[in-house]
């Protein structure tokens, strides 16, 4: 139980001083312009993505369920954001933040009227009700005055200037730090527990005393708030959004993040969601061919990886380093006494 | 008062009466024999007992207070626990936090707590680390804690299962064919377990097995079912020369 | 305006470089391919007319999948490397994203093909060379009423489409407005094909035109059901009409006998500018170039005039060139007014036959 | 008939069985006992091809089999009953026992449903059952089904896994009795059981194994008698 | 008359759905896959006529059996290629999930690539007069997919229950390793599982060629995905349910496009798809199980 011990305060720091550095470090860079425009959307992008498929794993991957309409929350928080931004007259520094609170919360709304039913379900039958209700609400979407149809909203402003670059990166940023620190404390915890022993077999759950329609409910919806969140700063990001971004294949999309990551890996989803977001990009010369590559390379690694790059592994880099020192210390340690 | 009472128990299955009209009762601190022949009811009853199945009639008291219509985390939170005929242990989960599940309902700290680690989810997780590391110690394997379920053999998880029912704090034990996989020489083992475990906690404990040597050994007191139908009750004694039982299930 | 690298900028320093963004992948690519084909062949020419300001046109394209984000990655790409002028995108929703960016960029901007109305608005260097939405829709009501004696009117259009939907709305208002009555206005969804249930409905109010407001792949299979079930009305359409007869069968064609789209340029145009054109796409890619094909064909040249009207490449420059637009292109001679779209006659089209029968030219005053 | 030879089974890098070499002639019962894990079930999978062995060989009436596909082993005449049961849960009783005379040619028609009289004479349970779906069955039912269902095939030869398992005593004592009959009948038996007490009593000849190898072998009468065997696996 | 014209609308199209719905069903039925490539392959059918029909100009009896072989014998490939390892390896359902999207994108985009992404037109395979029932007039198209998928669900639905190969696959549906211990050739029997559902999904693809005279790359998308729900709407794995729920998809969607809203058509039609799964949790057909414990 690596969390229990002694080390485990010392893990968490030096975590957060990898996470802080390595947030410094980008900063400094798309502020100096070394990191071009291009780029600061791509990363921006990439912490977008990150918080959806992360809080997907949640369901998909701890949870064990599959969930076709995870787009559907994410476009209740775009538009909510937007709509928010737009109309409320604050000044965007002040309307943003709680814009995205607002995003959460509207989408987290929509878990809980989605979830009391859809979770009645198991296994293909909550993946077709999810897959269902995202299409509702995307085709709700295409019809309401407020959303402006099909038509979507535009205008959206961005925190971010061709003068100061680095706003909507720093909210992506600090919002994916703290979506995979809680999803990652979260799952660590009795609730966490919980929650995959519901996986693994839910009866034998059920019981051991744990209410396994709560757990469900639960997980579902703390999904849907940060997929809310995720679509709040999207919105923003890109400035244009209209339904059928997301739609069915936006869902699957991020399932395939989930999925190719490894289930049940934060880490895994974190490094899938980054080279999927940013690999397309890179790609673009061979635009015929990337979806065929891409399509080719998903199956080669499911066919050779069927449980997604990392499994259920999560790397952890103080781990490693625990590990790397040790080997130092014994080799030193052996030539001490080798020497003597 | 009795600890744990069924009346009239009923449950069909699409025209399949699998029970009819069940009445046992169970007092504090027994070891009681659930047996009968193969498809007779007995894990049946277990499923009404934890809420799995929902009876068609009849009544269910745990002391003293109905358990019917009660979902199966409520009724183990009351105090019925129970192990699987097919084991259903959290496989892909340590044998530790396969215990810290159970023990899930008797923590206090909040989601909040826990997701930002506050320093009630330390000092928790600290206790039931141990604990659950404790409750190993019942069948010796302590050792085993940080491996996966799935890799345990056969026989340990059977006694995993055991201490994870164990470690919701029940105030009975339902066992389903604890010994079923078991060689002799470990079900001899199993036996003194059992006994340990009523006497260290307190509790009573109903099991279903098929193994003479343990059910005669251990239970002060048998049901024999048969078709549905309690054919037969009493003392370890009176069961092994009932003649109703001899053919039914015991055979020559 | 963003920094730009000095070092390429000094070794590119005898091109021109023109970005080009359009889906070439996806669902819509067909429009994507036809606008970047027509492009480069415009590009081509005006090379091997030694460029403008003497300089040669370097076209950077990229794939943008027909996706708002790809879109406006692919922009932010572009304009690092280095481009003083963009024609792109393709269709509304990408167009409408990447002309927000490039307002705050103040880059130059021409779009061949995004029709829906508040494209331009997002800033005043971004133009187009396609009618908006509102007006084709106001054109045919007008249309109908003023020479078709419509009296009543039904709309079936996708609702998943910004085209689709900003003509039928302005189609539906219009008609109102100058006293027809409209009878359905019925929706499908994106990349439905049956569209049985919509005529049924339709056919059963009887209307004296229908409006469909849709792109000739779609419109192919809804004039093969409204033959099938009998439908009597008039059809009528906007400028994405161009093209069906490659995808409608020969026995479908009697249908169209009396439908009337507005047309942004004539296939059948006398002007040898036309045909020269149509012939070397034909030859180019072995396909019929289609109405995107000529719109992006007279956006990049106008682009290429006001570079060399602008005597610059600076941004301000060329936008106030573009404004001072007045090219006699394929489709006509096109100017821009106030809100940076195309003033130039619309060409009402009927069929005849396996081809395209030019009726008038029609404007609504 | 059945000859086991050196082999050597992995899961990953978990290394199942070590070097296991036995054999057993026709018309015998031999039995392989041991304690949970030791690698019987292993076993029984690479006999019957759904596990493949990294060396050595396996060869039934002369012919090897190590390299064949199950299906093509059990045409052979070697049938399984496997651990856990394994019935058809949602089909019905009957559609189990026919799925065991998968096998046999279709003009077989009237002989296999003399064999289902029979096994539905043997037990008698699953003739009262035979419409209701497997999966419904209790335990003990579902073992009596595996095993009528693997004599459907009229085996040559029938590895038993855990046959017993579950069963009342009065049904383990017919079960065996089942197995002596089977075997009176002309079928060679290898028998994998906890219950070994039961099992050596109706062998010819056993095993003993534990964690992946053989380490003992006999006559079961003799292993019966054997200190070691009986304070690991006999309980006394 | 309208109502009746609409029953009949609806009717036509659902009976393209059933068949498509009937070729997921068979592949879930035995390897609890949602085979998200079998849109495609109605895609790959559909581009078959076209070649052999437009490009080669040869006849629609040769193009027909033709297109039916072809598919029927990618879908055994893409088992072959893309499934066999996982199914043969039991791994988790979700990455066989992944692993069919891998192969409609890809599919997808081959045939971008190969043909282009601008749709082509088909010629007509089977015209027919209207046929006339009194004074209502029915298009032969409507017919003739009716027919047929009557006929495919009956001939399926023999198929799987009265002969030893749908036995064996049940058997193997059920449990793939106790089934290889009966003497099943399971891998066969899958492979035959994925030929038969191709070859209905090129039946299905004539039928919507004769119905919809258009193919494109991405024309399985939609199809797919509705047919799917079908399927799911009849309880998946059931082959009657596969087709009720695809004629009964076809007619809500019709009468919601009629009554409703030709706007909200796809939400009306999954918000109903959703109540009938809350009341009937496996479908209109399928079987709910309680699970034995
Ligand atoms: N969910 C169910 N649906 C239909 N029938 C069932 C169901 N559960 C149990 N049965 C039937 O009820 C009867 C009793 O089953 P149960 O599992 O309680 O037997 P058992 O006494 O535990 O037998 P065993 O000792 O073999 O485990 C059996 O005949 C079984 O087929
Ligand atoms: N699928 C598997 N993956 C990994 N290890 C396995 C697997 N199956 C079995 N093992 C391991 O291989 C060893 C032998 O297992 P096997 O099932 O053959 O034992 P057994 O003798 O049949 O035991 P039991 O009496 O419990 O049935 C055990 O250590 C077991 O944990
Ligand atoms: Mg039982
Ligand atoms: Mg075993």
């Amino acid at each position: 139980m690596g969390y229990l011990k002694k080390k485990t305060g010392v893990y968490y720091l030096i975590n957060a001083v990898l996470v802080f550095l390595l947030f410094f470090v980008l900063l400094n860079l798309i502020n100096n312009r070394i990191i071009n425009r291009t780029s600061t959307q791509i990363l921006t992008l990439i912490c977008i993505n990150i918080i959806l498929a992360v809080s997907l794993n949640l369901v998909t991957g701890v949870l064990g369920q599959l969930v076709l309409g995870h787009a559907g929350f994410m476009l209740v928080g775009a538009y909510t954001s937007a709509l928010f931004t737009m109309n409320i007259g604050l000044d965007l520094k002040i309307a943003f933040p709680i814009s995205l609170v607002l995003a959460g919360l509207m989408a987290a709304v929509f878990g809980v009227i989605i979830g009391i039913p859809a979770l009645r379900l198991k296994g293909d039958y909550l993946a077709i009700i999810t897959l269902g209700f995202g299409e509702i609400i995307r085709v709700i979407a295409n019809n309401l005055k407020i959303t402006n149809g099909a038509m979507g909203l535009s205008g959206i402003k961005s925190l971010s200037t061709t003068k100061n670059p680095s706003p909507m990166f720093i909210y992506a940023y600090a919002l994916a730090a703290l979506t995979v620190f809680l999803m990652f404390t979260f799952g660590r915890s009795r609730h966490g527990r919980a929650v995959i022993a519901i996986r693994e077999d839910e009866i034998a759950a059920e019981s051991m005393g744990i209410n396994t329609t709560y757990y469900k409910l639960f997980t579902f919806v703390l999904a849907a708030f940060f997929a809310g969140v995720a679509g709040g700063v999207f919105a923003h990001q890109i400035g244009v959004i209209d339904p059928s971004k997301f739609d069915f294949n936006r869902s699957v999309e991020i399932l395939i993040m989930v999925v190719l990551g490894g289930m049940g890996s934060i880490t895994g989803s974190v490094i899938s969601a980054t080279v999927l977001t940013w690999l397309p990009e890179q790609l673009r010369e061979f635009s015929k061919y990337r979806l065929l590559v891409y399509s080719i390379i998903l199956i080669l690694v499911m066919l050779f990886k069927p449980s997604g790059l990392l499994g259920r592994y999560e790397i952890s880099i103080p781990k490693f380093l625990d590990k790397l020192f040790a080997r130092i210390t014994k080799k030193t340690a052996k030539t001490k006494t080798g020497g003597a | 008062m009795h600890l744990l009472l069924t009346k009239d128990l009923s449950i069909e299955f699409g025209g399949l009466q699998a029970l009819k009209d069940l009445h046992i009762e169970i007092n504090n601190r027994e070891i009681v024999g659930l047996i009968g022949p193969n498809g007779a009811g007995k894990t049946t009853v277990f499923n009404l007992l934890t809420g799995v199945y929902l009876p068609t009639s009849g009544a269910m008291r745990l002391e003293g207070n109905s358990i019917i219509g009660k979902k199966p985390f409520e009724i183990n939170r009351s105090g019925i626990a129970r192990t699987f005929q097919n084991i259903r242990l959290f496989k892909n989960m340590t044998v530790a936090d396969n215990i810290k599940v159970s023990m899930h309902q008797n923590m206090k700290y909040n989601t909040f707590s826990a997701m930002f680690r506050l320093p009630s989810y330390w000092k928790e997780e600290k206790k039931v680390d141990i604990k659950a590391r404790e409750f190993l110690e019942i069948f010796g394997m302590e050792d085993k804690a940080d491996q996966l379920a799935c890799n345990l053999p056969y026989g340990q998880q059977r006694k995993l299962e055991i201490l994870r029912a164990l470690a919701t704090k029940p105030k009975i034990l339902l066992l389903d064919e604890p010994a079923a996989g078991m060689n002799p020489t470990e079900t001899q083992e199993l036996m003194e377990v059992i006994r340990r475990i009523r006497d260290q906690f307190n509790i009573a404990i109903l099991l279903i097995e098929h193994d003479m040597s343990l059910v005669m050994n251990i239970c002060e007191r048998l049901y024999v079912l048969d078709y549905g139908h309690l054919i037969a009750q009493g003392t370890p004694e009176e069961i092994r020369t009932n003649p109703q039982v001899i053919s039914a299930y015991l055979g020559s | 305006q963003p920094k730009e690298d000095s070092s390429t900028g000094s070794k590119d320093s005898d091109v021109i470089k023109i970005g080009g963004l359009a889906p070439l992948t996806g669902d819509v690519a067909q429009y994507g391919e036809a606008v970047n084909n027509a492009v480069l062949i415009a590009v081509d020419e005006i090379n091997q007319k030694g460029g403008i300001l003497g300089k040669k046109i370097e076209y950077k394209y990229y794939d943008e999948k027909g996706d708002v984000t790809e879109a406006v990655n692919a922009y932010y790409k572009l304009v690092e490397e280095g481009i003083v002028a963009l024609v792109g995108d393709v269709t509304s929703k990408p167009t409408k994203a990447v002309a927000q960016k490039a307002a705050e960029d103040n880059m130059p901007m021409i779009t061949a093909s995004a029709t829906e109305e508040s494209i331009t608005q997002a800033g005043k260097n971004v133009f187009r060379t396609c009618f908006i939405d509102p007006y084709q829709g106001k054109l045919m009501a007008s249309y109908a009423k003023n020479k078709l004696n419509a009296k009543t009117a039904a709309i079936l259009y996708n609702i998943d489409d910004t085209y689709s939907k900003g003509i039928a709305d302005a189609f539906e208002a219009a008609a109102k407005e100058l006293g027809m009555t409209v009878t359905n206005t019925e929706g499908y969804a994106d990349k439905s094909t049956d569209f049985n249930s919509q005529l049924t409905k339709i056919k059963t109010s009887n209307p004296d035109v229908l409006m469909i407001p849709v792109y000739y792949n779609d419109l192919a299979l809804i004039v093969a059901q409204a033959k099938a079930l009998g439908i009597k009305a008039k059809l009528l359409g906007g400028d994405g009409w161009d093209g069906v007869l490659e995808v409608i069968d020969k026995s479908n064609v009697d249908a169209l006998a009396n439908a009337y789209f507005c047309s942004q340029y004539s296939a059948t145009d006398p002007n040898p500018k036309v045909q020269e054109f149509l012939k070397k796409y034909k030859e180019k890619y072995n396909k019929d170039a289609n109405m995107f094909a000529v719109l992006g064909y007279d956006s990049m040249y106008i682009l290429a005039d006001a570079i060399s009207r602008a005597g610059s490449t600076d941004s301000d420059k060329i936008i106030e060139a573009l404004k001072n637009t007045n090219y006699e292109g394929l489709t006509g001679t096109t100017t821009f007014d106030e809100n940076r779209n195309p003033v130039r006659q619309a060409i009402i089209t009927s069929f005849e036959g396996n081809s395209y029968k030019v009726i008038e030219s029609y404007s609504m005053d | 008939m059945l000859n086991v030879n050196g082999i050597n089974v992995y899961y990953g890098a978990i290394h199942a069985l070590k070097d296991v070499s036995f054999h057993v002639e026709e018309g015998e019962i031999v039995s392989l006992i041991g304690a949970n894990g030791a690698g019987k079930t292993t076993t029984m999978h690479t006999i019957s091809g759904l596990l493949s062995s990294k060396t050595g060989d396996i060869t039934f009436m002369g012919q090897s089999i190590s390299k064949l596909e199950p299906h093509r082993i059990v045409k052979l005449g070697l049938a399984q009953v496997p651990e856990g049961r394994r019935v058809f849960s949602n089909l019905t009783v009957q559609d189990n026992l026919e799925m065991g005379a998968y096998t046999r040619p279709m003009n077989d028609r009237r002989e296999i449903e003399r064999d289902l009289e029979l096994v539905f004479k043997r037990f008698p349970r699953l003739h009262e059952r035979r419409r209701q779906l497997a999966g419904t069955l209790s335990g003990g039912e579902q073992q009596m089904l595996a095993i009528g269902r693997a004599l459907m095939s009229r085996p040559k030869m029938l590895l038993l896994d855990e046959p017993s398992m579950g069963l009342s005593p009065i049904l383990v004592q017919e079960i065996f009795n089942c197995i002596q009959e089977v075997n009176k009948s002309g079928t060679t038996i290898l028998l994998v059981e906890q219950n070994a007490k039961m099992a050596l009593s109706i062998s010819h000849r056993a095993y003993v194994m534990e964690t992946g190898s053989i380490i003992l072998e006999g006559a079961a009468s003799e292993l019966l008698d054997n200190d070691q065997v009986k304070k690991a696996y006999l309980g006394g | 008359m309208d109502f009746f014209n609409h029953i009949i609308n609806g009717l036509g199209l659902g009976s393209i759905y059933a068949l498509v719905a009937l070729g997921y069903t068979m592949v879930y039925g035995i390897v609890k896959l949602i085979n998200f490539a079998h849109g495609d392959i109605i895609m790959v059918g559909g581009y078959m006529v076209y070649l052999i029909m437009v490009k080669w100009g040869l006849p629609i009896w040769l193009a027909v059996p033709a297109s039916i072989v072809i598919c029927a014998f990618t879908g055994m490939l893409v088992e072959r290629v893309a499934y066999r390892r996982l199914l043969v390896h039991n791994a988790a359902r979700i990455s066989l999930l992944i692993t069919a999207m891998g192969v409609s994108i890809f599919l997808q985009n081959a045939f971008m690539l190969i043909f282009g992404t601008d749709p082509k037109l088909m010629p007509p395979l089977f015209q027919a007069e209207p046929f006339k029932l009194g004074s209502f007039e029915l298009a032969s198209t409507t017919v003739i997919n009716i027919v047929v998928s009557v006929i495919m669900m009956i001939g399926l639905n023999l198929l799987v229950n009265k002969t030893k190969i749908g036995k064996a696959m049940i058997a193997t549906s059920e449990d793939s390793s106790a089934a290889k211990l009966m003497g099943i050739n399971t891998n066969r029997v899958i492979s035959f599982t994925f030929a038969i559902g191709s070859a209905l999904a090129a039946v299905a693809a004539l039928l919507y060629c004769n119905t919809y005279p258009q193919i494109k790359p991405s024309m399985g998308n939609l199809l797919g995905l509705k047919a799917f729900v079908a399927a799911v709407f009849g309880g998946i794995g059931s082959i009657p349910g596969a087709m009720l729920g695809g004629y009964l998809l076809g007619v809500i969607e019709s009468l919601t496009k009629a009554y409703v809203s030709t706007t909200l058509t796809d939400a009306v039609v999954f918000g109903i798809l959703i109540i009938i799964l809350l009341v009937k949790p496996a479908g209109i057909l399928g079987k709910n199980r309680k699970e034995k414990v």
